[in-house]
C-alpha cells in the first residue's frame, strides 16, 4: 500500500480577479521509502500541492475535489482536522523553502525542536531538549547544547535549514516533505543539505517529496519524478527514464532548456511563450500554445496513460512520428 | 452626623491671613472666628467681642472681649491673641492680600487682657464691618504650628484632615464656646464644575452644593436661594464718543427689559438692581430708589434726539467668571442694538479682561461687571466705580468724588447714610453705571439637609442641621 | 595586438558604512569588495560568479560609478572615470546600461512600456518625449521580440520574461557599450530563461556589447560567457577564459563550486564525485586572516592562514589566488 | 546594553533640552514673563523685583542658562496660586494621575488582547464584527463626551458610581473607564491587525505543519511576535495619555491629578506651575521611552537598539 | 467529510470583471455611509449660511431651553432645541461643522505640507542630513502634546489661529517619518536605481519616479490625521482654550452645555454626536480608500469577506 495518495485532488483560490484554479486533478502516489521529485515552471502548483497534504489551504484557498489518503485513510478535509493533526507533525512533516521566515524569530531554536516532540511524542520537558540537542548534532550542528539556547537570527540560512531538517526528523516521520529546501542557499551549502536528506533518508528510511525548480537536484537524489504544468502532472517515471527519454514536450523542452556544465550547445533551446494563466486555464492540454508538435486534436481533455516505466499526459507520446518531429 | 459639601474650588492655604480665596473662606470661616459677626440676615454683631465696640476717638475703637474662649489647641483667646492676629495681617513682610479691606488700620493695642484698642491711619466709620473680615488666629500657634496646612481656631469646627486635590475634613468642637453644633463633622469636596456638583449632588453624594444654576432648583431634592454679595452691572465710560452723552446713557438703562431677564436667564432667582450697584444688604443702600423701568420706545427715541443711530458702541466683558455673564452680557447687547446703536460685543480673555476693567488704557464704553461686597459697606464699592479715581470707574466726576471721600471719614451713621444716598441718586439720575441683577446665592442640598443660608455667602456648618 | 578594452578595473575596494554614525557615533564600515581587477574587450562577457555576499553585485553597481571607490581606479573606454561626477557622469551613463535582477521591481508600474523605453532617450534630450521617441521605441521593442501593441500596456500585464525584454530595450535604447547585467535571469523559470539568454547573446553578436554578467547559476554563465570570474568574500579568486575554468580550475573553491553544481544527468550526477567544502561562507564584516578561503579549505597551510594570495598569472590568462595550487 | 542606554538617556536629554528650548522661546521671547507670570494687581515695584529675579535684565543667553541651570535642579519657582515651590504640588499630584493611568490603561491592555485575538481567529465572523464595530465607535468618541455620558448613566440615573472626586475604589471605575476606551480601541484593532498578520508568516505555516492546535499557536507563537509592536503602541498610547488624555478626563471626572492641576494653573495664569508640570512629564514621558525600548529588547532577541 | 468536500461544486469558471471603485464603494456599506456623511457634513460646512435656519450666534432669552421637536415641550421652530441662551443648537452645530472643518483642513495642510517637505529632503539626502532631521522627528514626537499646546494657548491667548499653528507644530513629524520612509525604501527599489543608471536628473527622478508613490499614502494619513485633529481641537476648546466664543465649535458646545446636562441633555449629545459622526465616518471612509489603494490588503480584504461568507454557507448547509 503506497504510504501516500493523492487522488484527483483540485485547489481553488477565490481571488478578486477570479477563481484561479491551482491544481485541476493532481494524482500521486509515494511508497515507503522513495525519494519523489517534483519539479515544474514557477506557478504549477508545487507548493499548493504539499499544502494540501499538510492541511496548509486556507482562506482564499479551497479544496474543492478530489482525496488525499495517508495509508489508506483520508487526510483531507474539515472534519477530520483535528484527527491528523497527530498525523501531521509526527508522521508527515514539511520543511519549507526560505528557511529565513520559516522559524519563528522570537523562539530559541531548541524550544521550537523541542515543541513537536513534547506535543508529540509527550515527552517531558527536559527529555525534549535532550532530545534536540541530539537533533542538532544530528543534522550536522556543532555545539548543540549551546546553540539550543540561540534565536534563529543567530544562525545563518544553511544552519536555519538544518534546523528545519531536525524539526522535520524530529518524531521519526514517515514522510518528508520538502518544498524547495535549498533555493534560498548558495550552491556549496545547498550540496551539504541535500547530503544531510540523502544521508537522513538511508539512515531512517524516510520517504521524502522533494520539491523543485532544478533539474540537477532531482537527477542526483530522485527515484521517481512528477513533472507539473499549470496545475497538473503532465508526466511521472522513473529518474532514469525521465531525463533519457522524456516523454511530454513539455518534460522534453524543460531539459533541453538547461543547460549542462560541459556541453557546447551554440544556442539554448528555449520553450517560447509562457504558461498560461490559472484564471481560465484551458480545458485540454495547457502546454498546447507552446507546443511544438501540438494540433487542434488536442485541444481535448488531455488524461495520465502508462508509457514505458510512467505515465504521461500527452495524447501524441509514443507516437513515432512525434519523436521524429522534435 | 456627618455631611459632604461641595465647594467650587480647593483652599490653596489654609492660613487665614494671607490669601484673599474663597475656597479658603468656605472653610476657614467654620474654623475660625471674627471680633464681629453677622446674623444671617446680615445684621452686624459682635462674635468674639463681648458687646459692639466703642469709638474712643476720632481713629481709635475700643472692642471688649469675650471671655473663656479658648482655641482649639487649647491656648486661650485674649487681647494678646487679637493684637497679634491684627498685627500679623497688616505686616508689610507678610504681603497679605487682604489688605484690600484692613488698609486703614494702624495698629492694635492691648489695653487689658480682655479690652482691645485699634487705631486707624484717619477716621474710619468702617471699621468695625472691617473686623468682621479679620479672623482671629492663636499667637503661640502662629509662631510654631502649622497655619497653612492644619488651622487652629475658636470656632465651632476643627480641623481634621486634608487631602490635597481630594477633600477636607472638620470635626466638631465639642468645647465650643456656644455650644457644640448638630452636625459631627463635615467633609468638604472640591468640584469646579458647576454641572458636576449638581451630578454629585443628584446621585446623593453631596449635600450641599454652592452655586446652583437657577435651572436646577427644579431638579434637585431640596435648595435655598438668598439675596447674595453680587452685583451685576456694566459700567459706562462717560467721557467716551458715544456713551458721553448722558441722553445716550439714559437709553441704554431704559432698553433693557430687566424682568425678562430675571424671569428667563434667573428664573426669577435675581433682584433687580434699584439704580445702583449698591448691594441692598449693605449699609448705605438707598431705598428709595426704583429700578429703571423698560421703555425701548423712549430710548429709541434718545438715542435719535442724541443722533446717536448707527454709531458703533463696544461691550466689553469676559465670560465663565460669574454666574451667567455671558449669557447676561449678550442678552443686554442684544436690547441695545434695538435702539439703533451699533453694538458689538468683545469677550475678552479674562487677563485681558482685567485690563480692560482696571488697567490704565482708554476706558471701554460699556463694560460688564459682577461686583461682591463682601463688607457690607457701600464705601467699597462706591470708591471701586463712581469715584473717578477708582480701579473700575470711568467717569471723571469731581464733584462725585469729593462726596464719596466726605463719605468715607464721617463717623455719624446717620450722615454718612444721608450721604450714600446723594450720590447713589446722582449716580442713577446720569446713568453712569446700568445695574442689571442683585443675583441671589443658590444652595442644592440633599432631602435631609435643614438650613437658611446667609446673604453674606458664609457657609456656617453650625448653622445647619440634618435630619434623619 | 589586443584590442584595448571598454573597461579595465584595477585594485577596486569598496567600503560600505554600516551606521551612518549618528551624532555621536563613530561610523563602522565593512569592506565589501578589495582588490578587485579585470579587463573587458569590446564584444566580450566576463561573467562573475560567487555565492550570495561575495560581492559581485557590488562590483557591478561600483563600475556604473553608483558607488564610490574606496580605492583603486575604474576605466571605461580609455576615461579614468573613477571620480566622475555630476553632469560628465550623467552623460557616461548613456554608454553603459543596466540589467537587473528582478523584473518585477525594476520597471516603474506607474509608467507605461513606451515611456520607459524612451526615458533614457529623453533624458539625454535625444527625444523630447515619448510620443516624439515612438518610433525608437518601436524599433527596439520589435529588436527585443515584444509585440507591436506591447508599448501601451503597462508593466504589469507581461510575463516575468517579458518584463526582462522590457528592462533591456530600455538598456539598450542609448546604444551602450557595456551593460552590467546583475543576474538578469534568476528570477526566471528555466524554460523562460533559455529565452532572455538567447536575446542577449543575439544583441552581443549584432551590436557588439559586452557584458559584465552576474549570475549565481554557473551553467548558464557558462553557456554565455567568454572569460569567467570566480568572486569568494569580496575577491576575485580566480579569473580566466571560459573553458579553462570550467575544465581545469585552479582554486580549490571553483573546484568545491564546480563540484557541488548538480548536473540534469542521472547517471551522472550519481556518479559525480563533490568536493563540498565544510562550513558556511565567512562574515566579511569579520574576515579571516590570510586567505579568507582558508577555513574552509582542504589544502589550508599555515602560510594561507597569515598571509593573503594575490590573484596571480598561473598558466596564459589563468590567474588564481592560491598558495598551494600551481597551474 | 549599556552603551544603549547611555544612548537613549541621551536622547531623552535631548528631549527635555528640547521642550525647555521650546518653553523657554514660548514664555521668555513670545510672550512677556512679567506680564505673564505675575497678577495684574501687582505693583510696579514687584514686577521690576521679579524681571531682576528672574534676571530679565541679563542676555538672553544668560537668561537661557540660568533657565536651564533651574530646571537640572528641580527649581520651577513657585505657585503663584498655591504659593509654594511647583514642584512639590506637581509631586503630590502626580501619583493620582498615575493611578488612574495605571487603572485605565491597564483595563485597556489586559481586554485588548483577548479581544483582538479572538476577533482575528474568526475575521469578518460576528465577534470581529463587533468588536470593529465597537471599536471604531470608541476612536470617534470623545473622551470628554464619553465621560459626560457616562456620569450622566451610571452616577445619576443608575446611582451606582459617584460622579467625580477620588477616594475608593468606586470613583476610579468611571475615568479609568472613560480613560480606556479609546486605547483600548486602538490596541485592540492593532492587536487584530498584526494577528491576521501575522498568522499569514511563514512560521506559522511551520508551526501548523508541526501539527500544532491553533490555540497553541496563539500562545506560543504569534502572541510573543505581537508583543513587540504592541509594546511600542502602547508606548505612544502611554504618551498621549499622560500628555492629553489625562487633562480632558480628569477635567470631567474632578480627578485631582496633573491633567486638572494643568488646566487650573493655565486658568489661574500659573505659568511656573505649568512649566514644572510640562517638564515632569516630558521627563516621564523619556522614561516610559527608555523603559519601553529596554522591554522591547527583552522580548525580541532581534532588536538593534538605536 | 469526503462527500461535503465533493458536494461543494466547483465554482463556476467565470471571469469577474474588476469592478469601478464606485460601484465597489457602493458594495461596501459602511463604507459608503461613511462617504455620504462626509458630503454631507461638508456640504452643511459649505453653505451654512444658507442651510442654517437661524444665526448660531442669535439668542432669545424667551426660548431658552427648549427641548429637540419630538420631546414634549419641542417646537418646530427649533428642531434639536435651544441652549441655554436660546440659541438653536441645529443652526450652531451646523456652524460648528464649518469651524471644525476649517480647522481640520487649514492644520492638515499645514501640517502635511511642513512634514513632506521635511521628509522628503530628509529621505533625499540621506546620510547625516537623514538622520539630524529624522532625530529631531523623534525629539518631538516625545514631547508632551497637549500640555505643550495648552502652554503655548496659556501664554498667546486662547484662538482659533493660536490653535491652528501650535497644532500644525506639533502634528507635522508623522507626516514627514512616512514620506521620509518612503522615499527612501523608493529609493532602493530597482526601477529608481535603473532611472538614475540611465541618467535622470535628480529632480526627474523624485518627480516622476518617487513622489507617484507618496500621493496616495500621504492622502490616507491626512484624512487619518484629520480626525485626530478634530478631536483635539474638539477636547481643547471643550477645556476653554480652544475655540472662544461667540464663534461656536463642537467642543466649545459640549463645555457650555455641561452645565445642564441634566435638564438639557441635548445640549452636550448633539455636539457630540456630530464629533462622534464625522470621525467615525472619516474613519470608516479611510479605513476602505487605505485598503481600495493597496491591492495586497485589497486581496486580504476579499479573502476575509470569502472566509466569512463560507462560514456562514456552512452553518446554513449544517442547519
Ligand atoms: N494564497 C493564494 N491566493 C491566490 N492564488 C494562489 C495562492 N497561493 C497559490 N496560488 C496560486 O496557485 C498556483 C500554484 O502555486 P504554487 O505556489 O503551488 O506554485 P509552485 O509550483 O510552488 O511555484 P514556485 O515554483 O514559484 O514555488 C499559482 O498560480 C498561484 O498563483
Ligand atoms: N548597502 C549596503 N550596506 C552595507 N553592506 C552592504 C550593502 N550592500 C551590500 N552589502 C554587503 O556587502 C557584501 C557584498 O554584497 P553584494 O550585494 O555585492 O553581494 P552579491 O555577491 O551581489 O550577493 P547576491 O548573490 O546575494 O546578490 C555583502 O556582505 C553585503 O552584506
Ligand atoms: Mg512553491
Ligand atoms: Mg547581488
Amino acid at each position: 500500500m503506497p504510504l501516500l495518495e493523492i487522488d484527483n485532488l483540485h485547489v481553488c483560490f477565490d481571488t478578486r480577479a477570479g477563481t484561479v484554479q491551482a491544481l485541476r486533478g493532481v494524482s500521486l502516489t509515494v511508497a515507503p521509502g522513495e525519494t519523489l521529485g517534483i519539479v515544474g515552471e514557477s506557478g504549477s502548483g508545487k507548493s499548493v500541492t504539499a499544502q494540501a497534504v499538510m492541511g496548509l489551504i486556507d482562506v482564499p484557498g479551497r479544496i474543492s475535489d478530489g482525496e488525499i489518503l495517508w495509508e489508506g485513510k483520508p487526510l483531507a478535509g474539515f472534519a477530520v482536522a483535528n484527527a491528523a493533526r497527530d498525523i501531521w507533525g509526527r508522521e508527515i512533516t514539511m520543511i519549507f523553502q526560505n528557511p529565513m521566515t520559516s522559524l519563528n524569530p522570537l523562539m530559541t531554536v531548541g524550544a521550537q525542536i523541542a515543541e513537536v516532540i513534547e506535543v508529540h511524542m509527550g515527552s517531558s520537558r527536559r527529555a525534549a531538549r535532550r532530545r534536540a540537542a541530539e537533533l542538532l548534532s544530528a543534522v550536522g550542528i556543532s555545539g548543540a547544547e549551546r546553540r539550543l539556547d540561540q534565536y534563529p537570527h543567530e544562525f545563518s540560512g544553511g544552519m536555519r535549514q538544518r534546523v528545519m531538517i531536525a524539526m522535520g526528523i524530529a518524531c521519526e516521520p514517515k514522510l518528508l516533505i520538502a518544498d524547495e529546501p535549498t533555493t534560498a542557499l548558495d550552491v556549496t551549502i545547498q550540496a551539504q543539505i541535500l547530503e544531510l536528506l540523502a544521508e537522513l533518508q538511508e539512515k531512517m528510511g524516510l520517504a521524502i517529496v522533494l520539491i523543485t525548480h532544478d533539474l540537477g537536484i532531482v537527477a542526483g537524489l530522485c527515484h521517481r519524478v512528477a513533472v507539473m504544468y499549470a496545475g497538473q502532472i503532465v508526466e511521472t517515471g522513473p529518474v532514469d527514464a525521465i531525463f533519457e527519454n522524456p516523454s511530454h514536450p513539455y518534460t522534453q523542452g524543460l531539459i533541453r532548456s538547461t543547460p549542462g556544465l560541459d556541453a557546447d550547445e551554440e544556442r539554448l533551446t528555449a520553450i517560447d511563450g509562457a504558461p498560461p494563466g490559472l484564471l481560465q486555464p484551458p480545458s485540454g492540454c495547457a502546454f498546447l500554445p507552446r507546443c511544438p508538435i501540438g494540433d487542434e486534436g488536442c485541444q481535448g481533455p488531455q488524461v495520465l496513460r502508462a508509457v514505458g516505466a510512467g505515465t504521461v499526459a500527452c495524447r501524441k507520446a509514443g507516437e513515432q512520428a512525434w519523436r521524429e518531429a522534435v | 452626623q456627618s455631611i459632604t459639601i461641595a465647594i467650587g474650588s480647593e483652599p490653596s492655604t489654609l492660613d487665614p491671613q494671607l490669601r484673599d480665596d474663597g475656597g479658603e473662606r468656605q472653610v476657614n470661616d467654620n474654623i475660625y472666628e471674627t471680633l464681629m459677626a453677622r446674623t444671617p440676615t446680615g445684621e452686624l454683631v459682635p462674635g468674639l467681642a463681648a458687646q459692639p465696640p466703642k469709638q474712643v476717638d476720632a481713629t481709635t475703637w475700643q472692642f471688649k472681649l469675650r471671655d473663656g474662649v479658648k482655641f482649639h489647641n487649647g491656648e486661650p483667646f485674649n487681647a494678646d491673641a487679637v493684637v497679634a492676629s491684627v498685627s500679623r495681617v497688616i505686616d508689610p513682610a507678610n504681603n497679605s492680600e487682604q489688605m484690600a479691606y484692613f488698609g486703614t488700620i494702624k495698629t492694635a493695642e492691648k489695653v487689658d487682657d480682655l479690652t482691645v484698642n485699634l487705631v486707624t491711619t484717619g477716621p474710619d466709620p468702617i471699621l468695625p464691618s472691617r473686623m468682621y473680615w479679620m479672623k482671629m488666629i492663636a499667637p503661640g500657634y502662629a509662631k510654631d504650628g502649622d497655619l497653612a496646612g492644619a488651622p487652629v481656631g475658636t470656632g465651632p469646627y476643627k480641623f481634621d484632615s486634608w487631602n490635597r486635590g481630594t477633600d477636607l475634613k472638620l470635626v466638631a468642637n465639642a468645647d465650643y464656646w456656644g455650644g457644640e453644633p448638630q452636625i459631627d463633622d463635615v467633609t468638604y469636596r472640591f468640584v469646579t464644575e458647576p454641572g458636576t456638583r449638581l451630578s454629585g449632588l443628584l446621585s446623593g453624594e453631596f449635600d450641599v452644593i454652592t452655586n446652583l444654576l437657577p435651572e436646577f432648583t427644579t431638579n434637585v431634592p431640596k435648595f435655598a436661594a438668598v439675596p447674595g454679595l453680587e452685583t451685576s452691572v456694566f459700567v459706562l465710560g462717560t467721557d467716551n464718543e458715544v456713551t458721553k452723552d448722558p441722553k445716550v446713557r439714559e437709553a441704554l438703562n431704559l432698553a433693557i427689559d430687566r424682568k425678562a431677564m430675571a424671569e428667563g436667564l434667573f428664573m426669577g432667582y435675581a433682584t433687580l438692581a434699584k439704580g445702583s450697584h449698591i448691594n441692598p444688604a449693605a449699609f448705605g443702600f438707598n431705598e428709595k430708589l426704583e429700578h429703571y423701568p423698560h421703555d425701548i420706545e423712549k430710548a429709541r427715541a434718545l438715542i435719535k434726539e442724541a443722533g446717536a443711530e448707527g454709531k458703533p458702541l463696544v461691550v466689553v466683558g469676559e465670560s465663565g467668571r460669574w454666574l451667567k455673564d455671558r449669557e447676561q452680557i449678550e442678552a443686554v447687547a442684544g436690547y441695545w442694538a434695538e435702539t439703533g446703536l451699533n453694538v458689538t460685543t468683545d469677550i475678552q480673555e479674562f487677563s485681558q479682561y482685567l485690563d480692560s476693567l482696571m488697567g490704565d488704557g482708554p476706558r471701554p464704553d460699556a463694560i460688564f461687571i459682577a461686583n461682591s461686597n463682601e463688607l457690607l459697606d457701600a464705601d467699597r464699592e462706591m470708591s471701586f466705580i463712581y469715584h473717578k479715581d477708582g480701579a473700575a470707574a470711568s467717569n471723571s466726576d469731581a464733584e462725585m468724588a469729593t462726596m464719596i471721600e466726605a463719605a468715607r471719614v464721617e463717623t455719624d451713621a446717620a450722615k454718612r447714610k444721608a450721604l450714600y444716598d446723594d450720590i447713589q441718586k446722582k449716580g442713577h439720575d446720569l446713568n453712569y453705571t446700568v445695574p442689571l441683577f442683585n443675583l441671589q446665592d443658590i444652595y442644592g442640598m440633599s432631602e435631609r439637609m435643614e438650613w437658611q443660608p446667609r446673604v453674606d455667602a458664609k457657609l456656617m456648618v453650625s448653622e445647619m442641621k440634618v435630619t434623619e | 595586438m589586443t584590442v584595448a578594452p571598454v573597461l579595465s578595473v584595477s585594485g577596486l575596494a569598496i567600503d560600505y558604512e554600516l551606521s551612518s554614525g549618528g551624532l555621536f557615533r563613530k561610523r563602522r564600515s565593512v569592506n565589501a569588495v578589495s582588490d578587485v581587477s579585470f579587463d573587458l574587450a569590446p564584444g566580450e562577457t566576463l561573467g562573475l560568479v560567487g555565492e550570495s555576499g561575495s560581492g559581485k553585485t557590488t562590483v557591478g553597481r561600483a563600475v556604473l560609478r553608483r558607488i564610490p571607490a574606496a580605492q583603486g581606479r575604474i576605466v571605461f573606454g580609455g576615461e579614468d572615470i573613477t571620480h566622475l561626477g555630476g553632469e560628465p557622469l550623467r552623460r557616461l551613463r548613456a554608454r553603459m546600461q543596466i540589467v537587473l535582477q528582478d523584473p518585477y521591481t525594476s520597471l516603474n508600474p506607474r509608467m507605461k512600456v513606451s515611456s520607459i523605453v524612451a526615458e533614457p532617450l529623453i533624458v539625454h534630450g535625444l527625444a523630447a518625449s515619448a510620443e516624439e521617441a515612438r518610433a525608437a521605441v518601436a524599433e527596439l521593442l520589435e529588436r527585443v521580440g515584444l509585440p507591436g501593441d506591447a508599448a501601451d500596456r503597462y508593466p504589469h500585464s507581461f510575463s516575468g520574461g517579458q518584463r526582462q525584454r522590457i528592462g533591456i530595450a530600455r538598456a539598450l535604447a542609448l546604444k551602450p557599450a557595456l551593460i552590467v547585467a546583475d543576474e538578469p535571469v534568476s528570477a526566471l523559470d528555466v524554460s523562460v530563461r533559455a529565452q532572455v539568454v538567447n536575446l542577449m547573446q543575439d544583441l552581443q553578436r549584432d551590436l557588439g556589447i559586452s557584458y559584465l554578467f552576474i549570475a549565481h547559476d554557473l551553467a548558464i554563465v557558462r553557456h554565455i560567457s567568454h572569460r569567467v570570474a570566480i568572486m569568494y568574500a569580496g575577491r576575485i579568486v580566480e579569473i580566466a577564459p571560459r573553458d579553462a575554468i570550467y575544465q581545469r580550475p585552479i582554486h580549490p573553491y571553483t573546484e568545491a563550486l564546480l563540484s557541488a553544481v548538480p548536473v540534469a544527468n542521472p547517471k551522472l550526477q550519481r556518479a559525480r564525485r563533490r568536493i563540498v567544502p565544510p562550513g558556511e561562507s565567512v562574515d566579511i564584516a569579520s574576515p579571516p586572516t590570510g586567505c579568507r578561503f582558508h577555513p574552509r579549505c582542504p589544502l589550508a597551510t599555515d602560510r594561507c592562514r597569515e598571509e593573503a594570495p594575490q590573484l596571480l598569472r598561473k598558466t596564459g590568462d589563468h590567474f588564481a589566488a592560491c598558495w598551494n595550487r600551481h597551474a | 546594553m549599556l552603551e544603549f542606554i547611555l544612548r537613549r538617556l541621551f536622547q531623552g536629554v535631548l528631549v527635555v533640552f528640547g521642550v525647555t528650548a521650546t518653553v523657554f522661546v514660548v514664555t521668555r521671547l513670545v510672550g512677556d514673563p512679567v506680564a505673564l507670570m505675575l497678577p495684574l494687581s501687582a505693583t510696579e515695584a514687584q514686577r521690576a523685583a521679579f524681571a531682576q529675579q528672574i534676571g530679565l535684565d541679563q542676555p538672553i543667553a544668560t537668561q537661557f542658562l540660568r533657565f536651564v541651570g533651574d530646571i537640572a535642579t528641580l527649581d520651577f519657582g513657585n505657585s503663584l496660586w498655591q504659593r509654594r515651590p511647583a514642584i512639590e504640588v506637581v509631586f503630590e499630584r502626580l501619583p493620582n494621575t498615575l493611578l488612574l493611568i495605571a487603572a485605565g490603561l491597564g483595563a485597556a491592555v489586559m481586554l485588548s488582547i483577548p479581544l483582538g485575538a479572538v476577533s482575528a481567529l474568526r475575521p469578518g465572523g460576528l465577534v470581529d464584527r463587533l468588536t470593529m464595530s465597537v471599536g471604531l465607535l470608541g476612536l470617534a468618541m470623545p473622551q470628554f463626551w464619553l465621560g459626560l455620558v457616562a456620569i450622566m448613566i451610571f452616577a445619576v440615573t443608575l446611582r451606582w458610581l459617584p460622579t467625580s472626586g477620588m477616594g475608593t475604589a468606586a470613583h476610579l471605575v468611571l475615568p479609568a473607564l472613560t480613560l480606556a476606551l479609546t486605547p483600548l480601541a486602538r490596541f485592540t484593532m492593532m492587536v487584530r491587525a498584526s494577528m491576521i498578520d501575522e498568522l499569514n508568516k511563514p512560521y506559522v505555516k511551520t508551526a501548523r505543519a508541526k501539527g500544532l492546535g491553533l490555540t497553541r499557536i496563539l500562545r506560543v507563537h504569534t502572541l510573543r511576535n505581537i508583543l513587540v509592536p504592541f509594546l511600542s503602541i502602547s508606548g505612544w498610547e502611554l504618551i498621549a495619555t499622560l500628555s492629553g488624555y489625562t487633562v480632558v478626563v480628569e477635567t470631567v471626572f474632578a480627578w485631582p491629578g496633573l491633567g486638572l492641576t494643568a488646566v487650573q494653573a493655565i486658568q489661574r495664569g500659573d505659568l511656573f506651575l505649568m512649566q514644572a508640570i510640562v517638564f515632569v512629564i516630558a521627563f516621564l514621558i523619556v522614561l516610559i521611552g527608555i523603559a519601553l525600548d529596554i522591554l522591547s529588547k527583552a522580548v525580541d532577541p532581534r532588536m538593534e537598539l538605536n | 467529510m469526503a462527500a461535503s468536500a465533493s458536494a461543494a461544486s466547483p465554482t463556476p469558471v467565470g471571469t469577474r470583471v474588476p469592478r469601478g471603485r464606485i460601484s465597489e464603494l457602493w458594495h461596501d456599506k459602511t463604507a459608503a455611509i461613511g462617504l455620504a456623511l462626509i458630503l454631507l457634513i461638508v456640504f452643511l460646512a459649505l453653505f451654512a449660511p444658507l442651510i442654517a435656519p437661524y444665526d448660531p450666534a442669535a439668542q432669545s432669552i424667551m426660548a431658552r431651553l427648549k427641548p429637540p421637536v419630538w420631546m414634549e415641550r419641542g417646537t418646530w421652530e427649533h428642531l434639536l432645541g435651544t441652549d441655554n441662551l436660546g440659541r438653536d443648537v441645529l443652526s450652531r452645530i451646523i456652524w460648528g461643522a464649518r469651524a471644525t472643518l476649517t480647522i481640520g483642513a487649514v492644520t492638515c495642510l499645514l501640517a502635511a505640507t511642513l512634514g513632506t517637505v521635511i521628509g522628503l529632503w530628509a529621505g533625499f539626502m540621506g546620510g547625516r542630513t537623514d538622520s539630524i532631521l529624522m532625530r529631531l522627528v523623534d525629539i518631538q514626537v516625545s514631547f508632551p502634546g497637549i500640555l505643550l499646546i495648552l502652554l503655548v494657548v496659556a501664554v498667546l491667548g486662547p484662538g482659533v489661529w493660536t490653535l491652528v499653528a501650535v497644532l500644525s507644530v506639533t502634528n507635522w513629524m508623522v507626516y514627514a517619518r512616512l514620506v521620509r520612509g518612503i522615499v527612501s525604501s523608493t529609493r532602493q527599489t530597482p526601477y529608481v536605481e535603473a532611472a538614475e543608471v540611465i541618467g535622470c536628473r535628480p529632480a526627474r527622478v523624485i518627480f516622476r519616479h518617487i513622489l507617484p508613490n507618496i500621493v496616495s499614502p500621504l492622502m490616507t494619513l491626512a484624512i487619518l490625521e484629520f480626525t485626530n485633529i478634530v478631536l483635539a481641537e474638539a477636547a481643547v476648546s471643550f477645556l476653554g482654550f480652544g475655540v472662544q466664543p461667540p464663534a461656536t465649535s463642537w467642543g466649545l458646545d459640549v463645555a457650555s452645555g455641561r452645565d445642564y446636562l441634566f435638564i438639557a441633555w441635548w445640549l452636550v449629545t448633539f455636539p457630540g454626536l456630530a464629533i462622534v459622526a464625522t470621525v467615525l465616518s472619516i474613519n470608516l471612509f479611510a479605513n476602505w480608500l487605505r485598503v481600495t489603494t493597496d491591492p495586497e490588503e485589497r486581496e486580504k480584504r476579499f479573502a476575509r469577506a470569502e472566509a466569512a461568507r463560507r462560514r456562514r454557507g456552512r452553518r446554513r448547509a449544517e442547519a
